[in-house]
C-alpha cells in the first residue's frame, strides 16, 4: 500500500494548479456558485461563454479532457488516478473541465463505434469543440429509465425522431444531444432501443426551459417533432442502445467534484474560525467542533472511496459496488455540509448570493436548495441503494 | 385532560383551510415570494375581514377575545397554505407586545389599527449579531429632552419594508445584567432617520436591515417600563417560538399531504411509487414526525396560552419542530424527484421556510441548549 | 384542550403510587432490570414469584388489573387515560402489573366469546388468578404470521394440535396459552384459523428453554404432540381466530413502560450532575447536554403520543396511526437511551449488572442489549412502518 | 498510489481466515466468553506456531520482521472471526511498547517470549477515572532504594487475570505539565501486593481492575526514561488505535456477510426477506459503511505505519469505524430479528464487541474532538 501520490503524479497535480490559477476565465470565477454534489447551479450548463470554451480548448491541447483515453485516439494515455487527480484540482477551483461529450459519449463510441462514427467524432470531444447534452429522461422515465417513449423509426438513411426528453441540462447551450430511443415499442428495452448522436440545429427540435428552484435556466424540457437524424449517427447495432447506454453508466464513475467539497469545507472552516459570537470565536463551540470534524471524516471517507475505485479501475478492477457507495456518501455530504454549514452561520447562513452581508458569496444557502438536486440527479440514492444490494451484494429482487 | 380542539378551534381550522386554498393559491404565494413587498393588499383585506388579525386580542380594542392556542391553531393552517406577508410580525410580534406592556391609550390608538388590518407593525430586535441574547442589544436609545434619540442597526427584522410603525428594543442603560436596561420604543417608519433595506434570503420571506441614525422619538412612545422592556421580550419569544412551531407544524402537514399523494399517482417500474417500500416507510416516517410535531407543539401552544411556566415545553416543541420539518421536507423532495426541483413545482415553498423557521427565535441546538438547562444541568 | 390531569386522575394516580409505594414485594424490586421497550428482560417472564401474585391479587381485588373493562364484567369501568396514568405509574418503579391475560385475551373473549367462555375465563382474569403466554409466532411466521403451520384438527369436542411455537415469553411459568393454529390449510388465514386457550397441563406439551442475549430465560420453544384442547376453549367461531387476532392487536395499544423511560432518564440525569471527569462534571460538557436534552424531547414526544391516544380511545376515535407511530418512537429511544447513556458514562458502561463499579446496577449495560429486542418484539419496526403507510396513508401494496 | 494489500498481506489474510474457520468456531468463542479467562492454551499454541504475535516484531527478537499494516490485516481477520484472548494485550499493547522504549536487554527477554506466545503481557493504563488523559494517572511509583515502589488502582486493564507481566503505567513526579514526569514498569504479576479482579462486562472481555498495594519493582524494570514515558504511551495509544479499528472493520464486514447471506435465506411472505426493499437498503447502506471503515482504517494504519504524522488519519479511523460498527450491528441484527437475540446465534458476540471496541481508547465524541484540534480549531 501506499497512499502517497508518486513524484509523476505530485508533479501532474502541481501543472494542472498551476495552468487554471493561470488560465482560468476571470468571468467564470465570478460568477461561479457550483454547490458540489448539485446539478441546479452549474454555470456551464447556463450560459455558453467564448472565454471557458477558449479555457477548454487549451485543456483539450493539453489532452486533459480525455486524459484517460488511449493515445491513438488523441487521449492523454494517462491514469484513471491521474484523472482523479485532475478532477479534484478541477473542482477544487471550480474550472470548467470534461463534459458528457468527453466523460459519456466519447468513451462509448470508443468502445461500440463504427471506425467511420470514431473519425467523426473523437476528433473533435479531443479538442473540446462539441458540448453535448443527455437526451435520456423523460416525463415518464426517471428512475424508470426502461420505460421511454419517445420513437425513432427508420427511415431510409435516417431516423424519424418523436417525442419529449426532460431535465436535459444545458441542451440549449450545447451542440449536440446524446440520446436514446425506442426503435420497436414491443421489444425489451434491451432489444429496441437505438443510441445516437441529435445535433441542435436539426429542424424540429424546440428546447424550452425549466427553471429549477436555485433560479437557474439550466434544465430543459425538449421535444422532437419529425426529426430526422442521420443513420450514422447511431452508436453501434441500431437497437442496441440500452446496453451501451447501461455500460456507459460506469464511465461517469469518477465524475465528483472531491476538490469542491474540499474547498467548500475549508471556507467553512476558516468562516467559524474568523467569526465571533456571544465573546467567542464559534470554532470554540464544542458543538461545532464536532459538526466540522464530522463533515472532516466523511469528506475523509468520500476521498477513500474516491482513489480506491480510480486505483481499482487503473488495475483493472471492476468498481461497481464502489461507485454507488461514492455516490451515496457524496450526496449526502452534499446536505449535510450545507445544513450544517448554515447551523453554523445561525441567520446570515440565510442570505442569498448577492446579499451584502452574506458569508461566503451566500454559496451555502444556494446549496442548501441546490444539494436537494444531488440525491436525485445521475441515479437517485434509493436506486443506488438497489444496485449495491442486487448488483453489489446479490440480494434478489423478488 | 382533553387532547382535542374545541368547535371553536375546528370550525376556525375548517374556515381557514377552505378560505385559504380558494384565496391563497400557490400562484399567488410565487409571486408574493418574488416581489418586493410579499403583501398582496387584497388578500390582507379579506383575512382581517374574518378577523384574524384580532383573534389573540380584547374585543375592546376590536379583538376577537381568542386565546393564544386559538392563534397558534390558525397559525398551524397557514403554514399548512403558507401565508406571505405581515400576519406573524403584526399580530404575534407587535400586536402581543403592545397588549403586554403597551399603555392603554398606545392599545387604544395603535392595537385596534392592528386588529382592523389598517396598520402594520413589527418588532426590530436582534442586532448585528443577529442573536437573541440581551447582551447582543447594540441599538442604543439616549433621552434627550422630551424624546428618545435611536441609534444603531437591527437585523433580520421581518416586513419592516411594509410595516407603518416599529417596535424596537433598545438598550436605554448599561448595566452589569444585560436583561437591564432594555426599553421598546414605537417608532414611526416613516422617520427619516430609519433607512430599511430588504435582505434577500433562501426563503424569500421579508427581512431586512433597518438602521437607525438619530431617529427621535416621543417619550409617550415607550412601551412599558424604561429599563424594563426585557422581560416583555422575553415573553413574546417564548410565544413567538411556539406560534412559529405551530406555522412550522402546518408546513410539515402540508409537506406530507402532497408527498403522499404524490407517491399515489406517479408510476415508475410499472407501479405507483407508494407502492415501493422505501417510499412507504419514508412516509411513515413523515407521518410520525408530522404527529409528534404537532402534539408536543400543542402542549407547548395550551401551557402557554394558560399562563403557565412553559419555558421547557415551547423549547422542546421548537427544537423538535426545527429537526423534523426539515426531515419531512427533505423526504417530500426525495419522494417528488427532479420534479420537485423546479420553481413551477410547490415543494421547495416549503423546503425554504422549513429552514427559515429553523432559523428564527433560535434554532434546534439552541433550543435543546434552553432545555438542558431546564432540565437543570 | 387542557393537558393537566383532571382532580380524579390525580388522585387516582396518588392513590396507585402509594399503593405501589407500600405493597410492592421487596424481592421484586431487588432483582428487577427491566429495561423500557425491551422484551428480553422481564423477571415475570423468568420465574413465579409467590410475592408477585400475592401483588397482583391486591391489585386485582382494586381492579386495576382490568381497569378500562365495563364494570358488568368485574372491570374498573375506567378511562384508558386512567389506565395510561396507571401504566405510567407501574412502569415508572417497576412494578409488576396487567399481562397478556388482561390486555390481550380478557378483552378479545369479551368482545367475540361466548357467555358460556366469559363465565369461566374473565372472573379469574379479573382477579389476576391466571397468568397466560402468547402462542402466535413459529419458526416460520415471525412477521408473516400468516404463514403458521400449527395445525388444530378437530376431533369430536377436542381440537388436536401439532406442531411448534416460538418466543414464548413466560410459557413456562405460566398457566394457559392464548393461541392460533390452523384448522383449514387451504383456506385463506382469515378463514382457517381458530384462536383458542390451551391449558399448560394438557398432555403433549414440551416447554423448552431458550436463553435470550441478556443472559435470561424468558423465551421458549413450546411443542404441541396432539395435545387435545377442548372445543369450549375456542373463542367465537372455530375459523375465525386469525381476525380475533388481528383485532387484539389494537388492544394492546397502550402497552408502553412510559414511567420506565423517565424513570430511567432521571437516573442518567442524576448520573451525570454527580459524576466528574477530567475536573467537572459530566453535565458541564456540551455534548452531553444536548443528547440528555435530545433524549428528554423525545420522551416527551412518546407522553404526547401517549395520552393522546388514551384519550382517542376514550372519545371513540381510532388510534392506529398513533399506535404505530408510539411503537416506532419508543423504540427508537429504548436504544437510543442505552446508547446515550453508554456513551456519558464513558467505560463504566460497559459494565454488567453485579460489578461494583457499574453505574446505576450496570442496568445501561444490559438495556443496550435488550433494546434490539424492542425494535422486533410485537411487530418489527419494518412492519409499523407498512402498517403506516398502507392502513395509515392508504399506499397500495403492490 | 498503490491501494491494495501486497501478494504477502493478501497470503496473510486468506491462511488467517482459513485457519480461523477451523481453529476457533463460535462455539469456542462462545465458550471462552463464558469462561473466567478467555484464554485457550491450544488455540494461542497454534496462533503461536503460525508466527502472529511476533508478526511486527523485529526477526531478532524472534519476529517476523512485518509493520504495523500487516499487523492490522491480521487484526481485521481476527475481528472478523473473533479471536478471544489476549492476543491484543500482549502483541499491540505491551509488545508495541517494549519495542518502542524497553532496553535492548528488555527486549531480548521478554519481547522474545512474547514473539514465541511462552510470556503473555499487558499494559496496565487507565486510573479509577477511566480516561485516557494523562492528567488522570493515578497511581504512583516511588524511589525507594534501588526499588520503585508502586500504589494506586488501574481500572480496564485487559486480560490482566492471565498476563505474566503488566507494563504499569505510574506517575513518578508532579508537575505542572501532565505529560511530564510519567514512566512505565514492568511489573511481574505474581508480585504480592498486587490484586487482580475481573470486571464483568458487556462484552465479556476480560477487563480487570488491577490494585497496587505497595508493590516493589526493582528498577531495572524501569521501561524507557524515567519521566519520560508519556510520548511512548501516546505513540502506544495511537497504534491501538488503529488496530482496534482494524479489528473492528473486520467484525463489520462479518456481521454484513452473515446478514446478507442470511436475507437471502430467510422466507416471509413467501419470498426470501432480503427481497424487500427495506431489507435491500439496509444492506447497501451496511455495505457502504463497511468500506468506508476499512479504507479510512487502512489509510490511518498505513500512514502510521511508515512513521508519518498520523494522529488526524487515526482519530477519523476510530471516530467513523466506532460509529459505522454500531450501525451495521444493528442493522444486521434488525435483519435476524428474534432469531439474533438468542444466546446461540452469533450475532451479539459482535454486537458486544462493536460496543467494546467504540469505548476503548476513545469513543467517537472523544475521536471527532481529537480532529478539530487537528484541524486547527
Amino acid at each position: 500500500m501506499d497512499f502517497r501520490l508518486s513524484e509523476a503524479e505530485n508533479k501532474f497535480r502541481q501543472e494542472v494548479e498551476k495552468f487554471i490559477l493561470d488560465e482560468m476565465p476571470h468571468s467564470y470565477v465570478e460568477k461561479d456558485l457550483y454547490w458540489p454534489g448539485g446539478y441546479g447551479a452549474i454555470s456551464e450548463f447556463e450560459v455558453r461563454d467564448p472565454e471557458v470554451e477558449k479555457f477548454r480548448h487549451k485543456m483539450g491541447e493539453r489532452g486533459w479532457l480525455t486524459m484517460a483515453w488511449p493515445k491513438e485516439y488523441g487521449g492523454g494515455g494517462r491514469s484513471f488516478v491521474e484523472q482523479a487527480i485532475f478532477f479534484d484540482i478541477v473542482s477544487y477551483y471550480g474550472a470548467p473541465g470534461m463534459d458528457v461529450s468527453t466523460l459519456i459519449s466519447g468513451p462509448t463510441i470508443l468502445r461500440f463505434g463504427s471506425e467511420e462514427m470514431k473519425q467523426e467524432w473523437i476528433p473533435k470531444i479531443v479538442k473540446g469543440d462539441l458540448k453535448f447534452w443527455l437526451a435520456y429522461s423523460e416525463p415518464n422515465a426517471g428512475s424508470d429509465l426502461a420505460a421511454i417513449q419517445t420513437r425513432a423509426v427508420e427511415d431510409g438513411d435516417y431516423l424519424v425522431v418523436n417525442g419529449q426528453k426532460i431535465w436535459s441540462s444545458g441542451a440549449h447551450v450545447s451542440d449536440c444531444g446524446w440520446m436514446v430511443a425506442r426503435t420497436d415499442m414491443d421489444a425489451q428495452p434491451y432489444k429496441g432501443t437505438a443510441l445516437f448522436i441529435v445535433d441542435n440545429k436539426t429542424p424540429g427540435i424546440t428546447i424550452r426551459p425549466i427553471i429549477n428552484i436555485d433560479g437557474f435556466h439550466s434544465f430543459n424540457e425538449v421535444f422532437f417533432d419529425n426529426v430526422r437524424v442521420p443513420k450514422r449517427n447511431v452508436v453501434g447495432e441500431m437497437n442496441m442502445g440500452f446496453y451501451y447506454l447501461m455500460v456507459a453508466l460506469d464511465f461517469e464513475r469518477l465524475v465528483i467534484s472531491m476538490g469542491g467539497f474540499r474547498r467548500r469545507f475549508e471556507d467553512l472552516l476558516k468562516y467559524a474560525g474568523e467569526t465571533r459570537r456571544n465573546g467567542r470565536p464559534l470554532s470554540q463551540d464544542a458543538r461545532i467542533r464536532a459538526k466540522l470534524a464530522e463533515l472532516a471524516i466523511e469528506i475523509e471517507i468520500a476521498y477513500v472511496l474516491y482513489y480506491r475505485t480510480a486505483w481499482m479501475m487503473d488495475n483493472n478492477l471492476f468498481p461497481n459496488i464502489e461507485a454507488s457507495e461514492i455516490k451515496l456518501v457524496t450526496t449526502i455530504l452534499s446536505r449535510k455540509l450545507a445544513d450544517v454549514g448554515l447551523e453554523i452561520m445561525g441567520p446570515f447562513g440565510q442570505l442569498w448570493p448577492g446579499s451584502d452581508h452574506a458569508p461566503l458569496k451566500g454559496r451555502f444557502s444556494l446549496g442548501y436548495l441546490d444539494s436537494l438536486s444531488a440525491v436525485i440527479g445521475a441515479g437517485t440514492s434509493e436506486i443506488q441503494r438497489n444496485i449495491l444490494a442486487q448488483r453489489g451484494l446479490g440480494l434478489k429482487r423478488k | 385532560m382533553d387532547l382535542g380542539l374545541n368547535e371553536e378551534q375546528e370550525m376556525l381550522k375548517k374556515s381557514a383551510r377552505e378560505f385559504l386554498v380558494k384565496e391563497c393559491p400557490k400562484k399567488l404565494v410565487r409571486e408574493l415570494d418574488e416581489s418586493e413587498t410579499g403583501l398582496s393588499k387584497d388578500l390582507w383585506k379579506k383575512m382581517a375581514g374574518l378577523g384574524w388579525m384580532g383573534l389573540p386580542f380584547p374585543e375592546k380594542y376590536g379583538g376577537n377575545g381568542g386565546s393564544l392556542l386559538d392563534l397558534t391553531v390558525l397559525l398551524d393552517e397557514m403554514g399548512y397554505n403558507i401565508v406571505p406577508g405581515p400576519f406573524f410580525s403584526s399580530v404575534v410580534l407587535a400586536g402581543l407586545t403592545l397588549l403586554a406592556a403597551g399603555s392603554e391609550k398606545q392599545k387604544e390608538t395603535y392595537l385596534s389599527k392592528i386588529c382592523s388590518g389598517d396598520m402594520i407593525m413589527t418588532l426590530a430586535l436582534t442586532g448585528v449579531e443577529g442573536t437573541y441574547s440581551p447582551a447582543s442589544l447594540d441599538t442604543e436609545a439616549k433621552a434627550s429632552g422630551k424624546d428618545y434619540v435611536l441609534n444603531g442597526t437591527k437585523m433580520f427584522v421581518p416586513d419592516a419594508n411594509v410595516a407603518d410603525y416599529l417596535l424596537v428594543v433598545a438598550r436605554t442603560k448599561k448595566s452589569s445584567d444585560p436583561e437591564d436596561g432594555v426599553s421598546i420604543f414605537l417608532v414611526d417608519a416613516k422617520n427619516a432617520g430609519l433607512k430599511v433595506t430588504l435582505l434577500k434570503t433562501l426563503a424569500r420571506d421579508k427581512l431586512c436591515e433597518v438602521s437607525f441614525n438619530d431617529v427621535k422619538v416621543p417619550a409617550e412612545n415607550l412601551v412599558g417600563k424604561l429599563n424594563g422592556g426585557w422581560p416583555v421580550i422575553k415573553s413574546i419569544l417564548r410565544k413567538a417560538t411556539v406560534c412559529k412551531s405551530a406555522e412550522m407544524v402546518g408546513g410539515a402537514q402540508a409537506s406530507l399531504d402532497m408527498a403522499v399523494s404524490y407517491a399515489k399517482e406517479r408510476v415508475q417500474f410499472n407501479r405507483p411509487i407508494g407502492a415501493f417500500q422505501a417510499i412507504q416507510h419514508y412516509c411513515a416516517n413523515m407521518v410520525t414526525d408530522v404527529d409528534g410535531s404537532r402534539f408536543i407543539t400543542y402542549k407547548a401552544a395550551w401551557t402557554e396560552s394558560e399562563g403557565l411556566p412553559a419555558d421547557m415545553e415551547v423549547s422542546m416543541a421548537k427544537a423538535w419542530t426545527s429537526d423534523a420539518f426539515k426531515r419531512v421536507a427533505v423526504l417530500a423532495h426525495q419522494i417528488f424527484g427532479a420534479i420537485g426541483f423546479t420553481m413551477d413545482h410547490d415543494m421547495h415553498l416549503y423546503f425554504r421556510r422549513a429552514k427559515a423557521g429553523e432559523i428564527v427565535y433560535g434554532d434546534a441546538d439552541y433550543h435543546r441548549e434552553n432545555v438542558a438547562v431546564q432540565l437543570g444541568l
